[in-house]
């Protein structure tokens, strides 16, 4: 093993030998230390975030990664790869800049109240711009009516920083607990709640650029309508599916209507978190 | 400090077949010499512990031509190539450049069996058992032999132990250089048809030499290339054609083996 | 609580129809842990193994388990080296199946030495020269590799996830895999081709005897080949396996086909290297150590025609229909000529170990027999049992194959679109038949 | 500063852990069975050899410790007023029973050691393995190792392995590298058993 | 302060410790003893340290009393060897010899006083002291009027003269040796000549020709070193006769395959081409007092005439007969196979006949006469277990001292009361026989006890040596010299019986004022006349350090007058049985006595000699039968049914059951489960007292 141990041969054939088993040794440890180290480095540098949501993107289905220029017609078909951050997309900015035929704008869509002010977040969040240039962050329609009643909403405390696509607001429901993806980059600045609408008040870090990534109400409709084919999915594959072959009129609270769906799963796949 | 060097044996045996009768004696004094355990109920052939193992081998004619022969088989300690050091993963076999002695240390012996199954002679056995002997038994091993444990690899050595008593008894007078009749391996001095001759194959004047080279001596499985030291005899053809059975091409080998031998 | 650790959006059966599939397998892993028991307190006496029959079942076991699992390595430096990112889908399964396959390869091992105590030595007084000192080395090191590879995918459980720095370290691991994959596929080249060097070298089995290429045998170079034909062949059959038993797809068929295909390419090459490997033998090494070759097979149950199956129907035969894409298309010739590409490799390290231990040396020799006792099958069902075991709980709480979501939804595609037609809560149902046609017709 | 000082105290728990304590564990201390002065025997008053009692037979065998025959030849009634010799007398040499001495250098039962190759052939003197030890006054405790079951001396007294006294430990890379030092080849058998 | 302590802390604490135990010694020396610990493995046992020394004594597990070195740590025997240049063994050691030392630590040893109540095989054996023993024994004796007998199988020794006296005062005394016995021909010729010429011994040495009627001459018979010897000069031409492929027919120069069971028709055919072709010379067939009646009854057995049964060529007997007569100095012999059983007296005195036919009696190189040890009794005419009434025998007392040969229980059996026998053993060890008994008053085990070793049977010149005892005496046996010493107190048999050493010290004494002979000294194979031995004491000192007093050869004279009475009883035209089971063993191995575990090299592990239960049948019969080898089968005869397992073997006579005679299977047997050999008792024993061939079948299990 080493020279200092009787049995060592002062051969080619062994010292090779041994040298490309230390090598192998010395390959993987290092390996494993460098992995360790840039895990503290991540850590540091407070990258944690949005290594979380990288990997929960990754683990997304092509079908919840439609691009939103799919959604307002740009492009026949595309699947997002930048992570739903439409602000470090080459093609974005591409896509922005062909001319777009004006859409009606709709403050219900399919039935949800989605007003065209506001704009949207993949997470179904939304963001509204005070005429202080602050930020105000509440949960869409449909995320509420998917949510239902919560047991409980834990907001970021004043003052903490959110990141988009980091974690914003915590809700949980039953037995499950769900993060609601913070749709934009700020210090929280303030506390809501349901009553008031919203949750948050933000003030961005950088607001020219700070809404560029989220959704406009002419991106809406389509999103919804595919939102609620997820919907309709995971139903389906939560095992109630037939039930909402009921039709009808949208309940405030889906989670009441279908208590024997897995809502834990439904939750996770709509609020696309693995 | 001495820096003489040793002197270069080869020791090696011959055994006249003619002469075996299959008593046994060999390998029950290799078992005594060796502290080799007795059997447990369940050993047999293939699974028990003999050094040294005799096999019945038969000409396959009917009765009353049927003819037997006994074929003791033990370590043959190969000289070249040899299989079972080779294969070793951790040094637990040797070949002593000294002796030419093939040595095993079943301290080292994991029990991995790969020394086993590379020996072609099945000369190699494992302790697939505890040792038992009975409590008086256990009083009368040889001090001279470690004795082995369950689960590692033992063989034969040309009775080791005797080679350091006689060594022992040469350094005691100032010699390096052993007495011949002071090493005898067990098996050898066992025997009652003195069928064994043990001795130095590098020693011209010994008389296994002329032996080991009789017309009559052969080697089994010779044509492998490992060089073996243990020799057989036997004016019967037909044992000398059944030993030569995968040999049929193997004269030209054994040809300059001889050679070697007497140069 | 189990329900928590299962990943979202993942279809898993109840936890009570899970222990009633896992209690068997525990029971077996019960049995098998007595006989380990038996093995190491009392001695392996045990096992119906004896000095001639020095290696048993377990060899022949271990040494075709290494070469099922080489579809780790394989699948491994087919995605990070060669960058064929359509093995995504299977990696982690293949690195699951390589974990069981290698771990459970080195438990038997440890049970089927005599002192396993003392198997670190090797490590200490290496012989280098020796084939198992090879296999010793990179089998531990490769196993070491194993896990760290198998870390991430127990990292990405939905629980162990939520703490964000094993995610981090996930994720920073997971940038490093090429590494561990080049490394992985080293150490295999190594130990796959050193358990062919194995039998390759005994100079005193001229029936597994080789010629040496180099430092090593020409089996070396065989078992590396063969292993990398089967290892893809094995992952293809385990997730079809696996999709049986859970009824779903997991994998999408393209991948099927891209690794029938590579075991394809494999194992014609490998059937050319060995043919020409048998001539040689057959004409030269074998009569040059005194052993006409042909008078191995003179046992009748082990005839020349162990040798005909071995190189022709499970080798080309499968090699062609793995070769031919138009066969590849039709999955039941797909899967059978997976299965006989591994029933192949199994026949080719059976007659490697065993027949080689049962063909006699000594001219006075007779052909031998040897059937495992109990101990040693239970020992192997140990493994059995704890690699279904493992790959069961690591299938129910982590993602093994990333397309499962995916293809769980285009599942179901059917009925959303029957549902579509029919009544529904949306008030343009035309528009969304259309949508969906639009999202089908992306596949 | 303090997490600082929390790992060198650490370091410096481990440390005395593994040099003081460790040592005090791992060894099981025993008295002999009787006192012994070898320096009575050896030196001025007694003036004998090492060869004097530990012999080899006329097979060359080393015969270790003396059996009570030896100690009778002079011993046979005691020649002087201490207590340990008339313990000899009455507890051993009468009833003629050996003593249950216990041996400082005792070897495995694996290992075997020629004493005649070392001292006739290589001109090694007694005190060279077994230093000063013919010269001393009493026994010393004899130590067991508890998991091996060695005695002290084979690894040495010193725990770190290394002494500046060439007699200490007994170890086979000792024997490996002297050896290899004086060029001699060997197999494992030539020093195993 | 402990308050601030945090987990971090603790963590931190921990890792440094960790580094800190690092650079300590701690870690690498646990490696290291620990390694030493796996390699030390806690079962193996410690080996002796002490001072080694080397004793000479001699064997007593057979009458043969081969000359051992004993190599002993701190006085313990770890290694026995023969003693090189002994004029006698010439330096061997048979297998068994060997591993003498082990006998006092075999597991059947049986150290203290036992009964046995019942009979059948489900006996059990419990301890008892010696005082209750020998009154029950005596008590017995006592109660019954029936024969009181003692089995001695080695009948040579002097505490047998004591069994003899002790016998002679009961007046209703009977001594019994081994059925078998190696010198059943010289029995036979002492029968046929006058004047009796006393002990008889072979001159193998000198002799041209040696005819073997089935004696295992070279696998264990007589001085098994001194015929290896003989074999080895090959200065004689060795004949086999036998049915087997013995290890004495695969040794011999020629081995003459026969019918089982026609022995004496063969020595019949060669005694009729002796007279036919003239070849008995005038001197002897002067001597043959019923010359007429033989010559005219011998015409009827010519090998012509037998073949048919026999089986051999007829020229294949007339060519050996013509070479009988034609070298110097032959000899014929027969003898028992050690587990297939004697001759029957008939057969025995053909082939005693041949040797006078020959000449061969009384001359150099043939059959020679011996002297008798001084202080040794002449000799006694043992009675031939036929000759012994059924169920006549209430008191039989076994020694333990083994002949090698079998002895059926069957036999014994049949000779003891129905009712009321008593059989007690007084072997060391559980064997065939002691199982059977009683009580069993273990005497001590080989190289336990201090024992005369003379001559053996084939011994041409009378020698005396003692077996000195190299281990401690278990404290429980007791001697078989005290055994009688209490017997006849309690029977109120006159009889003075001194301790075992002070018997030997007067032998000695007697062997010394004999002035005849050497000493033959095993330390520097010097040899010293007894003359220049001024006392008995020296020849003690020098008899118990290793030495062997060797008679002189005496001047051979031809007996005067010799009557062939010979049976010309046509053999009977019985129905050929389609199987015949014979039973065989080797010398010393047949369950008579135990032997070494480590003989399992022999039986078990090489498998050169059968354990019990093993068969052999020819390949041949085999198919007959639908038998494949190693198949497991039961073995019946009209006694019962064994399990077997079947060996195939070329070398068995097709339509014979080879059936061997050997040990258990070592653990097999437990002093609570003692088995025995369980084929030994399927055989038939006939009324004249063998049990050679027993009508038999195989059948499936």
């Amino acid at each position: 093993m080493v020279p200092w141990v009787y049995e060592f041969h002062w051969t080619a054939f062994h010292v090779t030998f041994l040298l490309i088993f230390f090598t192998v040794f010395v390959t993987v440890a290092a390996t494993i230390i460098i992995a360790l180290r840039r895990t503290q480095q991540d850590e540091q540098q407070h990258r944690m975030e949005s290594i979380q949501w990288h990997s929960d993107f990754e683990d997304l289905a092509p079908a919840m990664k439609v691009c939103r220029h799919e959604l307002n017609g740009d492009v026949q078909h595309r699947v997002c790869d930048n992570e739903f951050d439409c602000r470090s997309c080459t093609l974005h900015p591409v896509f922005s800049a062909r001319k777009k035929k004006g859409s009606l704008l709709q403050y219900e869509v399919y039935g949800f109240s989605m007003p065209p002010y506001r704009l949207y977040h993949r997470g179904h969040t939304w963001v509204q711009q005070e005429d202080d240039g602050t930020f105000k962050v509440g949960i869409d329609d449909f995320g509420s009516r998917i949510i239902g009643r919560p047991h409980s909403i834990e907001l970021p405390p004043i003052g903490s920083h959110l990141s988009v696509n980091g974690r914003g607001i915590l809700v949980r429901r039953s037995d499950s607990t769900i993060r609601l993806l913070s749709p934009i980059d700020g210090e929280v600045i303030g506390h809501g709640n349901s009553e008031k609408g919203w949750y948050l008040k933000v003030r961005a870090d950088n607001p020219e650029r700070a809404t560029t990534h989220l959704l406009k109400a002419e991106e809406v409709p389509n999103w919804i309508l595919r939102e609620m084919e997820r919907l309709q999915f995971s139903f389906a594959t939560s095992g109630v599916g037939a039930t909402l072959a009921d039709g009808g009129e949208l309940v405030p609270d889906f989670h009441k209507h279908f208590p024997k769906a897995d809502w834990d799963s439904v939750l996770g796949q709509m609020f696309l978190e693995a | 400090m001495d820096t003489t060097v040793e002197k270069k044996y080869k020791f090696g045996m011959v055994i006249n077949l003619d002469k075996c009768n299959g008593c046994g004696a060999c390998a029950v004094a290799c078992a005594i010499e060796n502290n080799v355990p007795p059997a447990v109920q369940k050993m047999n052939k293939r699974n028990g512990l003999t050094w040294l193992t005799i096999s019945t081998v038969s000409n396959n004619e009917q009765y009353p031509q049927s003819e037997t022969v006994f074929v003791p088989m033990f370590c043959q300690q190969c000289e070249k190539e040899t299989p079972c050091m080779t294969v070793c993963p951790q040094n637990a076999v040797d070949v002593d450049p000294t002796t030419g002695i093939v040595g095993q240390v079943p301290q080292r012996c994991l029990g991995c069996r790969y020394c086993m199954t590379a020996c072609p002679y099945h000369a190699r056995y494992f302790n697939w058992w505890d040792p038992e002997w009975t409590d008086g038994m256990k009083q009368q091993l040889n001090p001279d032999v470690a004795p082995r444990m369950r689960g590692v690899v033992e063989k034969c050595n040309f009775c080791h132990s005797r080679l350091h008593s006689a060594k022992d008894k040469a350094a005691t007078l100032g010699n390096r250089e052993i007495n011949p009749a002071d090493y005898i391996p067990a098996c050898v001095e066992s025997c009652p048809n003195k069928a064994i001759t043990f001795g130095d194959l590098n020693d011209t004047t010994a008389p296994i030499t002329s032996l080991a080279s009789n017309s009559n001596s052969f080697r089994f499985l010779s044509r492998l290339g490992t060089e073996p030291k243990v020799y057989y005899h036997s004016k019967k053809h037909w044992v000398r054609a059944m030993a030569e059975k995968a040999q049929t091409r193997s004269r030209q080998a054994d040809g300059i083996a001889e050679e070697e031998f007497h140069g | 609580m189990d329900k928590l650790l299962i990943p979202r959006g993942l279809q898993r059966t109840t936890f009570e129809k899970f222990l009633l599939w896992i209690i068997p397998w525990l029971a077996l892993l019960a049995v098998g842990a007595y006989a380990i028991y038996l093995c190491l307190a009392e001695g392996l006496f045990h096992t119906n193994m004896d000095n001639r029959f020095a290696f048993g079942i377990w060899i022949f076991l271990d040494l075709t388990v290494i070469a099922l699992g080489a579809g780790a390595f394989f699948t491994g430096f087919l995605l990070y080296i060669l960058r064929r990112k359509e093995l995504k889908a299977v990696i982690n399964s293949a690195v699951v199946i390589g974990l069981i396959c290698y771990s459970g390869a080195v438990l038997v091992l440890m049970v089927d030495v005599g002192q396993p105590l003392r198997a670190w030595f090797t490590f200490w007084h290496p012989n280098t020269h020796s084939m198992l000192t090879e296999v010793t080395f990179c089998l531990t090191c490769y196993l070491i590799v194993l896990l760290i590879e198998y870390v991430p995918i127990v990292l990405k459980n939905r629980q162990l996830r939520q703490i964000p720095k094993f995610l981090v370290f996930e994720f920073e691991l997971h940038k490093l895999m090429p590494v561990f994959a080049g490394i992985g596929t080293f150490l295999s080249f190594f130990h796959q081709g050193s358990l062919g060097g194995l039998f390759g070298v005994l100079r005193g089995r001229p029936f597994a005897f080789r010629e040496e290429l180099g430092i090593w045998p020409s089996t070396f170079f065989l078992f590396v080949i063969s292993a990398a034909a089967a290892g893809p062949s094995f992952v293809m059959l385990t997730t079809t396996l696996v999709e049986k038993i859970t009824r779903k797809r997991l994998v999408k068929d393209e991948v099927y086909r891209f690794l029938g295909k590579v075991s394809g390419c494999m194992l014609i090459i490998y059937v050319l290297l060995k043919s020409i490997d048998t001539l040689i033998w057959i004409n030269s090494t074998s009569p040059g150590n005194g052993f006409p070759a042909f008078e191995f097979y003179a046992t009748q149950s082990f005839g020349t025609w162990i040798l005909f199956t071995e190189i022709v129907v499970l080798g080309l035969i499968p090699a062609l229909v793995l070769l031919s894409s138009r066969l590849r298309q039709n999955k039941r010739y797909l899967f059978g000529a997976g299965f006989l590409v591994c029933s192949g490799i199994m026949l080719n390290r059976f007659v490697m170990t065993i027949q080689t231990l049962a063909l006699p040396t000594l001219p006075f020799d007779n052909f031998l027999t040897y059937a495992p006792s109990w101990e040693e099958v239970a020992a192997f069902a140990f493994v059995i049992a704890y690699g279904v075991i493992l790959y069961s709980l690591t299938f129910r709480y982590s993602v093994i194959f990333p397309q499962e979501r995916e293809l769980g939804q285009t599942n179901g595609e059917l009925s959303m679109r029957e549902f579509a037609q029919s009544r529904s809560v949306f008030k343009q149902p035309k528009f969304v038949t259309r949508l969906i046609d639009t999202f089908s017709s992306t596949k | 500063m303090k997490p600082y000082l929390v790992l060198i105290a650490g370091i410096l728990f481990g440390a005395i852990i593994g040099w003081f304590a460790f040592p005090a564990i791992l060894y099981h201390s025993s008295d002999q069975p009787l006192h012994f002065s070898h320096n009575t025997h050896t030196g001025e008053s007694g003036g004998m050899a090492c060869t004097d009692c530990h012999t080899t037979n006329e097979t060359g065998r080393f015969q270790g410790i003396p059996s009570v025959i030896k100690c009778a030849e002079c011993h046979a009634s005691p020649i002087g007023e201490s207590v340990s010799e008339k313990q000899l007398v009455e507890h051993y040499i009468t009833p003629n029973v050996e003593i249950p001495w216990l041996v400082y250098s005792r070897q495995p039962d694996n290992a075997y050691f020629p004493h005649a190759a070392h001292v006739t052939l290589g001109k090694m003197k007694c005190e060279d393995c077994h230093g000063p030890h013919g010269s001393s006054d009493t026994l010393r405790i004899h130590y067991t190792n508890r998991i091996s079951g060695y005695s002290r001396d084979v690894w040495g007294a010193n725990i770190s392995g290394f002494s500046s006294n060439r007699w200490e430990g007994m170890k086979m890379d000792k024997c490996v590298r002297c050896h290899g030092d004086n060029n001699r080849r060997d197999g494992c058998v030539s020093c195993h058993k | 302060m402990l308050k601030s302590i945090t987990r971090r802390d603790l963590l931190k604490f921990t890792g440094g410790s960790i580094i800190g135990l690092m650079f300590s010694p701690l870690p690498w020396k646990l490696l290291d003893d620990s390694a030493i610990w796996t390699q030390n493995w806690s079962l193996t046992p410690k080996l002796a340290h002490g001072p080694i020394t080397s004793v000479f004594t001699h064997c007593t597990l057979c009458p043969a009393g081969c000359a051992m070195k004993a190599l002993c740590v701190s006085g313990m025997p770890f290694s026995l060897t023969g003693v090189p240049f002994h004029p006698l063994t010439h330096g061997s050691l048979c297998v068994r010899g060997l591993a003498g030392h082990h006998m006092a630590y075999h597991p059947l040893r049986i150290v203290h006083p036992h009964t046995f109540s019942g009979k059948s095989e489900e006996s059990s054996m419990s301890a008892i002291s010696l005082k209750r023993a020998l009154d029950a024994i005596a008590g017995h004796m006592k109660s019954t009027t029936g024969t009181i007998a003692i089995l001695d199988r080695q009948p040579n020794r002097a505490i047998s003269e004591l069994y003899r006296s002790f016998l002679q005062q009961t007046e209703r005394g009977l001594y019994l040796t081994s059925p078998s016995r190696e010198e059943s021909t010289l029995d036979a010729i002492k029968e046929m000549v006058k004047p009796s010429p006393g002990p008889l011994g072979y001159d193998f040495e000198n002799t041209s020709l040696i005819i073997s009627f089935g004696a295992p001459l070279l696998d264990g018979w007589g001085t098994p070193g001194r015929m290896n010897a003989i074999r080895n000069s090959q200065r004689a031409k060795i004949v086999q006769i036998d049915c087997r492929y013995s290890r004495t027919a695969l040794q011999s120069d020629q081995w003459i395959a026969i019918a089982p069971g026609t022995e004496r028709l063969v020595a019949l055919s060669i005694a009729s081409v002796l007279e036919e072709e003239h070849f008995i010379a005038q001197r002897i067939r002067q001597s043959i007092t019923n010359i007429r009646q033989f010559s005219s009854m011998i015409g009827q057995f010519s090998p012509e005439k037998t073949a048919a049964r026999t089986g051999i060529q007829p020229s294949v007997l007339r060519m050996l007969t013509r070479e009988l007569a034609s070298v110097n100095s032959a000899i014929v012999l027969s003898g028992a196979d050690p587990g297939g059983g004697p001759f029957d007296i008939e057969t025995e005195r053909t082939i005693a006949a041949i040797n006078l036919l020959l000449g061969s009696v009384g001359k150099n190189g043939g059959i020679v006469s011996r002297k008798n040890i001084p202080g040794y009794q002449s000799e006694f005419t043992p009675i031939h277990w036929s000759n012994i009434p059924d169920h006549s025998i209430d008191t039989l007392i076994v020694d333990g001292a083994d002949s090698g040969y079998a002895i059926p229980w069957r036999l014994i059996e049949q000779k003891l009361t129905n009712t009321s026998s008593m059989v007690v053993s007084l072997s060391p060890v559980l064997d065939q026989i002691s199982v059977h008994s009683d009580y069993l008053l273990p005497s001590p085990a080989h190289l336990e006890s201090l024992q005369d070793q003379v001559a053996n049977i084939d011994a041409k010149t009378a020698t005396f040596s003692l077996s000195i005892p190299l281990l401690k005496k278990n404290e429980n046996t007791i001697d078989p010299v005290d055994v009688l010493r209490e017997l006849s107190a309690r029977l109120n048999v006159v009889l003075e019986i001194p301790t075992e050493e002070e018997l030997l010290k007067n032998k000695v004494a007697q062997i010394h004022s004999g002035q005849r002979g050497i000493l033959f000294t095993y330390s520097d194979g010097s040899s010293t006349s007894i003359r220049e031995l001024s006392s008995a004491d020296d020849l003690w000192t020098a008899l118990t350090t290793g030495a062997i007093w060797i008679d002189d050869e005496i001047h051979q004279l031809p007996p005067r007058s010799v009557t062939m009475a010979l049976s010309a009883e046509q053999p009977k035209d019985s129905k050929e049985e389609p199987l015949q089971m014979i039973a065989s063993g080797w010398r010393g191995a047949v369950c008579a006595s135990q032997i070494s575990p480590i003989l399992s090299k022999v039986f078990q592990e090489t498998e050169l000699r059968h354990v019990n239960g093993i068969v052999s049948i020819n390949p041949e019969t085999a198919s007959q039968l639908g038998v494949t080898n190693d198949s497991p089968m039961t073995l019946s005869t009209k006694n019962g049914s064994a399990a077997v397992n079947v060996k195939i073997d070329t070398t068995v006579r097709p339509g014979i059951v080879d059936a061997a005679i050997g040990p258990n299977l070592n653990g097999t047997e437990t002093p609570a489960h003692p088995v025995g050999n369980t084929l030994l008792n399927l055989c038939d024993v006939t009324n004249d007292g063998t049990w050679r061939i027993t009508p038999a079948q195989i059948l499936k299990v």
